[in-house]
């Protein structure tokens, strides 16, 4: 598909981010138990692998859009720990000043414009920024998350109209992780296969399996390239599977522990690493990156905790951006 | 009578109704085989099966038409949504269709359905899931907006919003779905009439009207104010489309001052439109001006210290109730 | 498809009605302009085949929903011309006493559930007397009209999506008379052919010409059969034309006389007027048909001229309803 | 000064400001070729071509994401809502992601954006068609909402609202695009600030605040008024959130009563708003209770006869004034 595999360094790298994305998570839950951490949070554990591809199919100056579940791609796509971790404990030093927490993480420096919790609602913000790429002629793409529960709200349908319509620079990424909180799919669409949607728009369609980082780099690689040669937006349905419950309060009592035992068998992570390993990379290399990660994590957490809480003169600043010359 | 929780209130009514009344089906996100995402409707799916309890997919929109759609038939829906915050996407269904059509229709086309689930902030869910609606809804001839504060409330109002033949906005909280209260015992069916408030607390100093999770505020300031001298008088409007001020109107008439408490956004809303009919229904009577305590006029951030200084906070109630009263 | 040719007998009423539907808006229209009429006016003329059609082909028991461009639907129905057109003429004795107005036809007894003027807002609803048919076990099928323009927007997209999920008695008809107001549907459909959406849903499609009132009901005919016993919904794209502008306001400046001549060759009218002569129907037995329907109309604009205007009781009352016994 | 149509000024601000700024466009329904479905926007395609006036798909929520999106990185979108009527299939655009993004992001990232259209009854365009949406838009903190009477103000205030850095929600009238009014001559830029309300009229004897369709209403019960010995002092509050309530505060200390006329359904809004403000700032100077002249409480019929009664009317004002006067 024109997009070179990635050779060892690049699957060292994607493999020490996903360990990254899934400590963080790990380390995010514990922190939760302890009330260090409120609201809702919704852990990407077991779909790393669509974001750390995603960050590496993408561009430095490219936007992304991802819903609630957003702490993997924000920090895939370079968001310090320390800030993302600092935002969940309602820190001013947190990626959203304490202002956004776990669902509204944002990094406009580096084109991660949120971090959304209205399912459906961010969609056609997304097809906006790839309108004003399209308005402008700047050649970046605009990539857009969604889940398997979120293709049947009148928000994903409008953006997809107009993208199409329009044939914006837009990837629309469904990270079919099976359920919708406690629904399996088969109880929300009378189809299996989402990606047939996309004919509905005359958008390019694409499916593929959501495991193999390698895979799923290539497939979204191919569309942010469509997507940046002006041939019109994708809409790619990528197969995965939360290892968690919805949210911290689900216990995901709705599947069977045979199903997610199954599932565990291809932990993006663990693929990786057996990969690594078949070519020749030793397990020491691997654990150094493991220890590596993990004191990195740590750090984060201990410095979320050192941080000053959210600000009061923020919070009633922000709600109206200062007018000045326009 | 018995003590149960709010949310034990809610789902006796409805089971209660459900029993009484095949027409009446719930249908929402998760109200079914996860028992609800608040778990309000825990246990209906099993006793009524998938034909009365129906999980829907992501599709307020379409969900709420369905619903009005139905009731417009002859059924009795109770459309969940798993928070007031995704009415948002459902708000044309609700000012367009459920509160439109009996009127113009003439009187030919009801839409008996009742809208339900939490509003208002539960605890650090950040800016898009922290919504008071009231402000939307009450302005709209042809609903009647409930948001009953305690369970007793819950369960009577909710019986009368199902039996109703009307659209029903019903506001719940997610902080109140523990809360315990007293409700009649099994057997002792009760309605409480839409449209009428509740003295829930007398006082000579001071009227305060308040509803939904401050309310609970209201009445620990009261507490307070009381050993400090300043006996207040607590009224909760229940219903806050079609607005009973009689209970208001005669309290200020005693007390002279009335503070108006309340979680929405300060603009507009409940909260404006009850000092707006209190200066009109009561305006020789008052020897202060009427004051607001309300949610700052803020988007809710996450960080919890933040989130506890945009509620409405016992300190602001007490700072308004002496301010009115002219005390310190 | 199982439903009969409909004989001479039966053309000989479709043309009565279709004419009774002309004539009605072209009544209309002039009453609009001498002031007698307000508000919007969206009339049907050129798209008579395919109300009619849909009458015939529902059983009595059914559900009706129609766009804001509802007098043609509720005339084929069975609403009396005097009813409607006292609606227009904002008197009491209208099918919704003066209250709804043009694009807001109620016949509650005849099952016609109106006239709605938000695009898309009505569709959820079809789906929702379906579904009472569904939970009551009735064999009522509901049919819901919208026009091409209307399947962009969300509310077409959810009501699709769940009438699909739960295979609800309901038959969703897209007037596609090729316009949305001054909108061609080139520039809001990548897709020519829009009943290829119904893929997306996992429902039955299909598509026809829609000025020949035989084949129109033929293909409703199927479809609702189709829904009534319990195979699902079906998307039905009917390709017509509207002689007038969208409403009176638009002199349809948008569009070539030519185009407008050209489509005029196969007014819906005329068609079945040039069968019933093959067919050996005398041209006399047409005209006093012709005859017949003027008197029905001029009858019909009396009676609306000289009834009560629309009552402030009426107008009060009817903001709620009564309670009682549920 | 010029006389033009209020319509014309509202194309005129567009044009001025898409011709200062390259990162201004217009999106909506029949904008372009159309030339706008009330010839708002005439001529606009013509000058600036497809790329900057952009017709839309029936898809509100979807084009009105879009320009929040745009907005986001850098343009300054114009959205025309045919009607703000449709603005409610897209209520959750602007109260949840315009309203949001700069709240959330702790003030990363703006959304200079207006939303815009006509507002309110048209004539007999019945219930679906006639809402008032202030009450809806004012009670939300990150937005403002200008409801401007004049063609002066709508040209002043809606090129200040596309050169705001915040969401504008932005209300005009049907029945005031062909108002005509003074307007300053081509070459005379002016700026009208967001958030300051017009003395529109002197008189000590009772205040009127006023705005958009009833704003003209009023001056004419004014005049009816005068000649009865009463003169009234007109206020229009142009934008509606933030609200400036200096002006209403010092007439009432003058007036010692005042009636606020609006179109909008009573139950809380910019109407209930300005009494619970003013009760407040000017307790000790009002005469009389603050009284209301709203629309009545009912969906817009249809008939004529029923919708003149519906709005605020010449009779309900004069009948206002002399109550709080305590005139005959
Ligand atoms: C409009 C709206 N309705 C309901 C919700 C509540 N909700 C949050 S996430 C979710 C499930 C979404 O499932 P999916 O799209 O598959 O994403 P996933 O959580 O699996 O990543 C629901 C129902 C919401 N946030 N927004
Ligand atoms: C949500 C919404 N947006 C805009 C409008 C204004 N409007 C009324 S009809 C119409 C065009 C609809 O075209 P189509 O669906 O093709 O139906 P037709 O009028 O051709 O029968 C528009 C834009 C509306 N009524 N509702
Ligand atoms: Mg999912
Ligand atoms: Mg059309």
């Amino acid at each position: 598909m024109g997009v070179p595999l990635p050779d060892k360094d690049d699957l060292l790298r994607q493999y020490r981010m996903m360990m990254v994305i899934r400590r963080f998570e790990e380390e995010a839950a514990r922190n939760y138990a302890k009330g260090k951490i409120g609201g809702f949070l919704h852990l990407y554990i077991g779909q790393e692998a669509i974001a750390v591809a995603a960050a590496d199919a993408l561009a430095d100056q490219d936007y992304i859009f991802q819903t609630y579940r957003d702490h993997g791609t924000a920090l895939a796509r370079g968001m310090s720990p320390n800030a993302a971790m600092a935002e969940l404990f309602g820190r001013d030093t947190g990626c959203s000043r304490g202002l956004g927490g776990s669902m509204h993480y944002f990094d406009a420096e580096r084109g991660f414009l949120g971090g959304w919790a209205i399912v459906g609602g961010h969609m056609a913000l997304a097809a906006g920024t790839a309108f004003k790429s399209k308005y402008v002629g700047d050649d970046r793409v605009t990539i857009c998350f969604f889940g398997d529960g979120s293709t049947n709200i009148g928000g994903f349908h409008e953006a997809m109209s107009l993208a199409g319509l329009w044939k914006l620079p837009v990837v629309f990424v469904c990270e079919n992780n099976q359920y919708a909180m406690g629904t399996p799919l088969e109880r929300t669409s009378p189809l299996e296969d989402l990606s047939i949607k996309a004919t509905g728009y005359g958008i390019a369609g694409d499916r593929c399996e959501g495991h193999d980082v390698e895979v799923v780099a290539d497939r979204i690689g191919a569309a942010v390239e469509r997507a940046r040669k002006g041939q019109g937006p994708t809409f790619i349905e990528i197969l995965t599977y939360r290892f968690r419950g919805h949210s911290m309060s689900d216990p995901a009592k709705y599947r069977s522990r045979t199903e997610l035992e199954q599932r565990k068998q291809r932990d993006p992570i663990t693929v990786v690493r057996e990969r690594l390993l078949g070519l020749g990379v030793e397990e020491s290399t691997l654990d150094d990156i493991d220890l590596e990660v993990d004191e990195e994590i740590d750090a984060a957490v201990r410095f979320a905790d050192e941080s000053e809480p959210a600000r009061e003169d923020v919070m009633l600043s922000t709600v109206l951006a200062p007018e000045g010359d326009a | 009578m018995r003590e149960i929780r709010y949310r034990e209130a809610l789902r006796e009514a409805m089971l209660e109704e459900m029993e009484r009344d095949e027409s009446v089906f719930l249908m929402g996100e998760e109200v079914g085989h996860y028992q609800g995402a608040y778990k309000v409707s825990e246990g209906l799916l099993e006793k009524f099966g998938e034909r009365r309890v129906i999980d829907t997919p992501i599709a307020e929109a379409g969900f709420a038409g369905v619903g009005i759609g139905a009731a417009m038939v002859g059924l009795r829906p109770i459309i969940e949504f798993m928070t007031w915050n995704f009415s948002f996407v459902a708000f044309d269904q609700i000012i367009n269709n459920a509160a439109k059509v009996y009127p113009m229709s003439a009187g030919a086309i009801q839409a008996p359905i009742v809208f339900r689930g939490p509003n208002g902030a539960a605890k650090q869910v950040a800016a898009q899931h922290s919504h008071s609606s009231a402000p939307f809804y009450t302005n709209i001839p042809g609903l009647y907006v409930i948001q009953p504060s305690t369970p007793r409330d819950a369960k009577g109002l909710l019986k009368s919003a199902i039996r109703s033949n009307n659209p029903v906005v019903f506001l719940e909280g997610e902080t109140l779905y523990g809360v315990k209260g007293e409700v009649p015992d099994e057997g002792e069916e009760e309605l409480i009439p839409i449209g009428q408030s509740r003295l829930a607390r007398s006082g000579g100093d001071c009227t305060i009207v308040s509803w939904g999770r401050p309310y609970y505020t209201v009445l620990a300031a009261a507490e307070k104010l009381a050993a400090e001298g300043i006996e207040c008088e607590v009224i909760d409007p229940r219903t806050l489309r079609p607005l009973d001020t009689s209970l208001m109107v005669q309290s200020v008439k005693k007390t002279n001052r009335c503070v108006v408490v309340h979680e929405h956004w300060p603009y507009g809303g409940p909260g404006a439109e009850i000092v707006d009919r209190l200066q009109r229904e009561a305006f020789d009577y008052l020897d202060a001006p009427l004051e607001r305590v309300a949610s700052l006029d803020v988007p809710m951030p996450y960080a919890l210290n933040l989130e506890d200084t945009v509620l409405p906070t016992e300190e602001r109630i007490i700072d308004a109730v002496k301010s009115v009263s002219y005390a310190e």
